[in-house]
């Protein structure tokens, strides 16, 4: 098969899966989730059953919280399977990072991208953001590390056998609190009635703080150790 | 149309202004150290200018403190980026043209590691 | 507000095509960068905050890291 | 109608890059493309023109966006990430023992 043949098949197949997307949304009926079913339920009572000013929070961590519990565990898998595919024996080779100026700037500036990463976790129920948003911020500084100043100051600073306690400890405060939904609750992460305080305070929501707290180091350590684990020998140079 | 809105847009239009500045910087500048000083110097002082003309227009105490945080993150940042390019590319010797008869950064290279 | 989504759009198609269009993975990936960023204010003028912020931070920020040190440790060629 | 078209033309990329393109990196990115147009379709198709579906104190807005695609978006974004970089990971894993990231010239694939 020669290289033309390949490509008129390759367009006319592009053509037709086009065309046939082209057909099915002439099909597809209006939008009308929002006069009936679960979203006009969720908008309508869901500040009061969950408390959570912001809903997409009240969707995620209650409504459905096992949905991110399996999450949560697609990025573990994850995780281990980088882990194991790049597992090596030896320590980094270290890098002397990047010049001076750009040490002490960052110096200055990476508590106030932790101070930030924590004011997305744990507003999570108030703001826009949350775990996911917050740890994604957290594991930025991890990056941080590694590329200005090298990433034996990463292993030194938050060794993996520090990223792995984050991990499982923000994994097993999820369980936890699933676990805690049964004892009092009668089910499965079901939002725990005693822990809600007034509307609209930092620690309110009855147990979405918590579990926004354990996600968001769930997933910083986590993409911190995918982004260690791919660095081998990568910052060698000295720029 | 109050006062306050009005210096608010003649804030922000002055910093678009120098957004297309920098456009035109990158766009004619001959090899990467002018286009690299085209986009620190000018495109600093852009997002400062729209950032400062956002803070009056909303004029919100708390949203606008956030506002200018974020403008002085950008007053901390771009410099900073900018130098950790410039020094890379340099020391890589990417596009290092002939026809420059003075080179003052390498007397500074052996000194700060 | 109809004309901003219009050009966000049409810079939206743009930077897809042009990751697409390059063979040097270099530049295809800061196009996919550019593609993310204009996709988050997309995401704003669409009125989902959180969305949103989870595009810049992952699709803007860590994506761009890790395809970075992927490509910066591939070697063409003539190893063996 | 817009929408439904920007999507076909972002998921026709994507998938352009995925089966026409032979380098193994390019084809990550036409998978992302690909995610990114079906998350971009579900916000654009669910916007009904409301507000951020977040509560103001002391006030009361009725017409909010669904807050329930956006959910399930949010969610898809994150694995989107975890997943190239697993990708990612395998071809780096490949590079060390065939020399080469272009899918043609692999050994053993092609007769």
């Amino acid at each position: 098969m020669n290289k033309l043949m390949k490509k008129i098949m390759i367009s006319v197949v592009l053509t037709g899966v086009a065309f046939a997307l082209y057909q099915n949304f002439s099909l597809m009926p209006e939008y009308q989730g929002l006069n009936e079913g679960l979203s006009n339920y969720i908008i309508k009572s869901g500040l009061n059953d969950t408390g959570s000013l912001n809903l997409i929070t009240a969707v995620l961590y209650d409504y459905r919280a096992f949905d991110s519990l399996g999450e949560s565990t697609v990025i573990f898998g994850a995780v281990s399977g980088i882990v194991l595919i790049l597992s090596r024996k030896m320590l980094p080779v270290s890098s002397k990072g990047l010049s001076f100026i750009v040490k002490r700037a960052l110096g200055i500036m990476t508590p106030f991208i932790a101070l930030f990463g924590f004011y997305v976790i744990t507003h999570g129920h108030l703001t826009p953001g949350g775990g996911f948003q917050g740890g994604v911020i957290l594991a930025a500084i991890s990056i941080i590390f590694s590329i200005v100043y090298g990433s034996a100051f990463d292993y030194r600073r938050y060794s993996p056998q520090t990223k792995t306690l984050f991990e499982t400890g923000g994994a097993l405060t999820f369980l936890g609190l699933g676990l805690a939904g049964i004892l009092m609750e009668g089910a499965f992460l079901q939002n725990l009635g005693f822990l809600t305080a007034e509307t609209g305070t930092l620690i309110s929501a009855g147990s979405i703080p918590y579990i926004n707290i354990g996600v968001g180091f769930k997933v910083g350590a986590g993409l911190a150790i995918i982004f260690y684990s791919m660095i081998q020998k990568t910052f060698e140079e000295d720029f | 149309m109050t006062l306050r809105l009005i210096i608010s847009y003649f804030l922000m239009i002055t910093g678009s202004a120098f957004a297309i500045v920098t456009v035109l910087g990158l766009l004619r500048f001959p090899d990467v150290y002018t286009r690299i000083h085209a986009g620190a110097v000018v495109l600093t002082i852009s997002a400062v200018l729209v950032t400062m003309g956002t803070a009056i227009y909303v004029w919100d105490l708390f949203l606008s403190a956030k506002i200018v945080l974020i403008g002085i993150f950008f007053l901390f940042s771009n410099p900073m980026a900018t130098h950790a390019i410039a020094r890379a590319s340099y020391k890589r010797q990417i596009a290092l043209p002939e026809e420059y008869e003075i080179d003052a950064y390498s007397d500074y290279l052996g000194r700060d590691a | 507000m109809a004309v901003l989504e219009i050009i966000l759009v049409i810079f939206l198609v743009f930077s897809a095509l042009m990751a697409v269009y390059f063979d040097e993975e270099l530049i295809s990936i800061i196009f996919l960068s550019i593609f993310s960023l204009v996709l988050t204010a997309l995401y704003l003028l669409h009125k989902a905050a959180d969305v949103a912020l989870a595009e810049a931070v992952i699709g803007a920020g860590l994506n761009t890291a890790i395809f970075m040190s992927a490509i910066s440790q591939i070697r063409h060629g003539d190893s063996d | 109608m817009f929408n439904n078209l920007i999507f076909i033309i972002l998921f026709m990329l994507g998938f352009y890059a995925l089966i026409m393109k032979t380098n193994l990196i390019k084809n990550v990115i036409g998978l992302n493309l690909m995610e990114a147009a079906v998350f971009f379709w579900v916000i654009a198709f669910s916007d009904i023109g409301g507000e951020v579906a977040i509560h103001k104190m002391g006030e009361e807005v009725t017409k909010f966006n669904d807050p329930v695609p956006q959910a399930l978006t949010l969610t898809g974004i994150v694995i989107g990430a975890s997943t190239a970089a697993l990708l990612l990971t395998l071809i780096i894993e490949l590079n060390k023992f065939s020399g080469t990231i272009d899918r043609d010239q692999l050994e053993g694939l092609n007769d």
